[in-house]
């Protein structure tokens, strides 16, 4: 059970400013927790961002990515209304898509 | 003109008579009863534990509130406590290995409390980079106290100066009364030994503190 | 919006860090963080929380009054700590919700103690309410008052509390957030003597903390702090949690509240 | 402009994750990027097998690659680190923090339209230099920027 990504999206002239908040553990695998067990290796593998259903960013990622990620980009000939939607999968095979709208920047 | 003040006045004041009638700000003495007895509830403490809580004599007169200062009398009743804590080592060789002593400069462990349990450490640290620049090089030291770069360099290495740098790691407050430096000696936070070493470390002309 | 509040938040941070050298090096990553602050998810979380009906009780919070009215939330924390008659105690905002969780959702107080404070298993329910009510006085001045007597004495004792040294390290609050540009190791110290700092202290908690990839609240800032002095466990919406932070927000009134805030 | 084709690792439960991502329509078949985790890369220890593993050993450095990051981070386990790169048709940013026990953090493929900029956040164990390699047509480029990491509170 997954909680909803953050996600941005703002119209800069032509450009779609996105930037996208994730909340996922990203463990090692190094780490002990409260009862001295290591904690399994769990982190997100791959991130999408498609723009109006077409990818624009495929990111593979490392347990070395930050816990709860971040992750910025710019797409061009962007338009307030533009659909981003961001996918990220982590290496248990765990899901999860949200979808934004490019909004006008000031 | 002196009717207008008056009545200028009752009008600001008289509210504000009214409010304090109710409720005020309390006096020193009704604060600290207060506050003495929030502290002594507001922490789950073993009963060793608590005993940390209990302010000393020196502790209580330098909590002065505000920008309140110190009179000279507190401040000598404070040096000459501090005085009296100063215990040596039994040795009686106040520098000690300043390898050993570097160690302990840049532990900043041991002694705290969590979920009731005293911290498992095999000595207490000597807290020192935490509030200290030593150093120059070393970018992650504080700097609540003097940089002690260069401290045996500029002061040599002399008994005085290992006296005077013992006692002043001893109990600070027996130079420098209510000074933020802990008295890590008299808390028993070092053992005498230990200080020897953290000495050591400051004044010896080998030290890294003392290199260029 | 919230490109404005990322800046804001920016150079808030190095005004903070003072005449403190160290302050260039570190104003690039400071900003990054900023400008994308996790702990928004903590307040996405804490309003699904709060109007979902959860505990014994299968109520919502929605008839929590926080001493604008039930279930009012604009500006509320802006006015917290206050006195509350139902309690008859001060309490900060914290100590309000638990209140509301124990009397209207029926959960058991001491369970909420045990899991108040989320780590890097669990996430916790109160911080993210916390987040979120806070999060509802954004752009709004803290306003603290003073006028019941328990007000007067709770900040009073926050005071006196604040300068009060004791255990192993002789410490109190004061001799760490007493001066301009200080700092432990690498770690900041705002000095609370000085109202502008307090002002920002004051109105960036709840934070995200990076070291703690986590939202905090002022409970956690201040056991820590206790921790570090080598002090025993502060308890859990302790009185003199409620009077620091009595003592610290009312001295901060007038800031401008932006929570969460972003911190090392 | 699609600029890579799909290649599947086998053996990768990323890949099976990522077949499921294309199974639900997200990305759509023939728009898809490359999207392969790079196994052999992301477990590299040595940083000359890491840029061995994402072929780019002889990589040239430059000067059109910017990499923001702190001089001195606060805190190694939330690094922030953007790269932007002015080099025409880049396709590809790979972000390596040489001193962290696997260096590959992260590759970033773009195409349609996104530019060469992406920014993250990195734990970083120690003091160590970002290295920013890009893929553009087909070449590989490179910068670095050292960024310190600091120890706070009371140790």
């Amino acid at each position: 059970m997954s909680e909803p990504m953050k996600i941005r999206a703002t119209l800069q002239v032509d450009t779609a400013d996105v930037r996208i908040l994730m909340l996922h553990p990203m463990e090692t695998g190094q780490r002990k927790d409260a009862k001295g067990a290591i904690v399994p290796m769990h982190f997100i593998q791959n991130v999408a961002v498609a723009h109006n259903g077409k990818s624009v960013l495929d990111a593979q990622w490392s347990q070395a990515i930050s816990r709860n990620p971040f992750l910025g980009l710019r797409v061009k000939g962007a338009k307030v209304g533009d659909k981003i939607s961001v996918t990220w999968t982590d290496n248990k095979g765990d899901q999860r898509t949200d979808e934004v709208a490019v909004a006008a920047g000031q | 003109m002196r009717i207008k003040t008056g009545w200028a006045w009752s009008v600001v004041v008289a509210p504000v008579l009214i409010v304090a009638g109710c409720a005020s700000l309390p006096d020193a003495a009704t604060t600290r009863q207060i506050a003495e007895s929030v502290v002594k509830t507001g922490f789950s403490a073993t009963p060793e534990h608590a005993k940390r809580l209990v302010q000393d004599r020196s502790q209580q007169i330098c909590s002065t509130i505000g920008s309140a200062k110190l009179t000279p009398e507190e401040a000598s009743e404070v040096v000459k406590l501090a005085r009296a804590s100063i215990q040596y080592p039994q040795s009686g060789k106040l520098a000690g290995d300043w390898k050993v002593g570097a160690k302990l400069a840049y532990n900043g462990s041991g002694s705290r409390i969590s979920g009731g349990n005293l911290e498992k450490a095999k000595e207490n640290g000597a807290l020192c980079s935490n509030c200290h620049v030593i150093d120059p090089k070393e970018f992650n030291v504080g700097n609540i106290g003097p940089s002690l770069t260069g401290f045996g360099a500029q002061r040599g290495n002399s008994e005085a100066m290992a006296k005077y740098t013992y006692e002043k790691i001893y109990n600070a407050w027996a130079y420098f009364p209510c000074s933020n430096m802990p008295r890590l000696g008299s808390s028993g936070h070092l053992t005498p030994e230990q200080i020897t070493h953290v000495v050591a470390f400051l004044i010896d002309p080998q030290s890294p503190v003392n290199k260029k | 919006m919230l490109k404005l509040r990322g800046g804001i938040a920016a150079i808030a941070l190095i005004c903070l860090s003072g005449s403190g050298h160290a302050a260039d090096p570190l104003a690039v990553g400071r900003q990054m963080l900023a400008e994308d602050n996790p702990g928004e998810m903590w307040v996405d979380r804490g309003k699904k929380l709060f109007y979902e009906k959860r505990g014994p009780k299968s109520a919502s919070l929605e008839k929590c009054d926080f001493g604008m009215g039930p279930g009012k939330l604009e500006g509320a924390a802006a006015q917290l700590p206050r006195y509350f008659a139902d309690t008859d105690s001060v309490q900060d905002v914290e100590s309000r919700l638990v209140s509301c969780m124990v009397e209207q959702q029926g959960f058991k107080r001491a369970d909420i103690a045990k899991t108040a404070m989320g780590n890097l298993d669990r996430m916790s329910d109160v911080e993210a309410l916390v987040a979120f009510i806070a999060s509802k006085s954004n752009g709004m001045k803290m306003n603290v008052p003073l006028s019941h007597q328990k007000e007067y004495d709770t900040y009073k004792a926050g005071e006196y509390i604040f300068y009060r040294r004791n255990g192993p390290t002789d410490f109190g609050c004061i001799n760490c957030h007493g001066e301009n540009g200080k700092r432990i190791r690498l770690q900041d110290l705002p000095n609370m003597t000085d109202q502008k700092q307090m002002q920002e202290v004051v109105s960036t908690w709840p934070a995200y903390l990076g070291t703690q990839s986590n939202l905090r609240t002022m409970q956690w800032r201040l056991k820590i702090c206790y921790w570090q002095m080598r002090l025993p466990d502060l308890a859990y919406l302790s009185d003199v949690s409620v009077a620091i932070t009595s003592y610290l927000n009312h001295q901060g009134n007038g800031a401008v509240i932006q929570v969460p805030g972003v911190k090392r | 402009m699609n600029l890579l084709r799909r290649t599947f690792l086998k053996l990768s439960g990323a890949t099976a994750a990522l077949a499921v991502a294309v199974g639900t329509g997200l990305l759509k078949t023939g728009e898809a990027l490359a999207a392969t985790w790079n196994k052999t890369a992301f477990e590299s220890k040595a940083l000359t097998d890491t840029l061995k593993n994402l072929g780019a050993v002889g990589a040239a450095e430059s000067p059109d690659i910017t990499i923001t990051a702190p001089d001195i981070a606060e805190n190694g386990a939330v690094v922030p680190v953007a790269v932007t790169s002015k080099i025409p048709n880049t396709q590809s940013i790979s972000i390596i923090a040489e001193k962290n026990p696997f260096p590959l953090s992260s590759t970033f493929d773009i195409a349609n339209g996104a530019e060469g900029y992406v920014s993250t956040r990195l734990k970083m164990g120690q003091t160590s230099n970002v290295r920013a390699v890009v893929k553009a047509d087909g070449k590989f480029f490179y910068a670095v920027k050292e960024v310190k990491i600091t120890i706070g509170g009371c140790g």
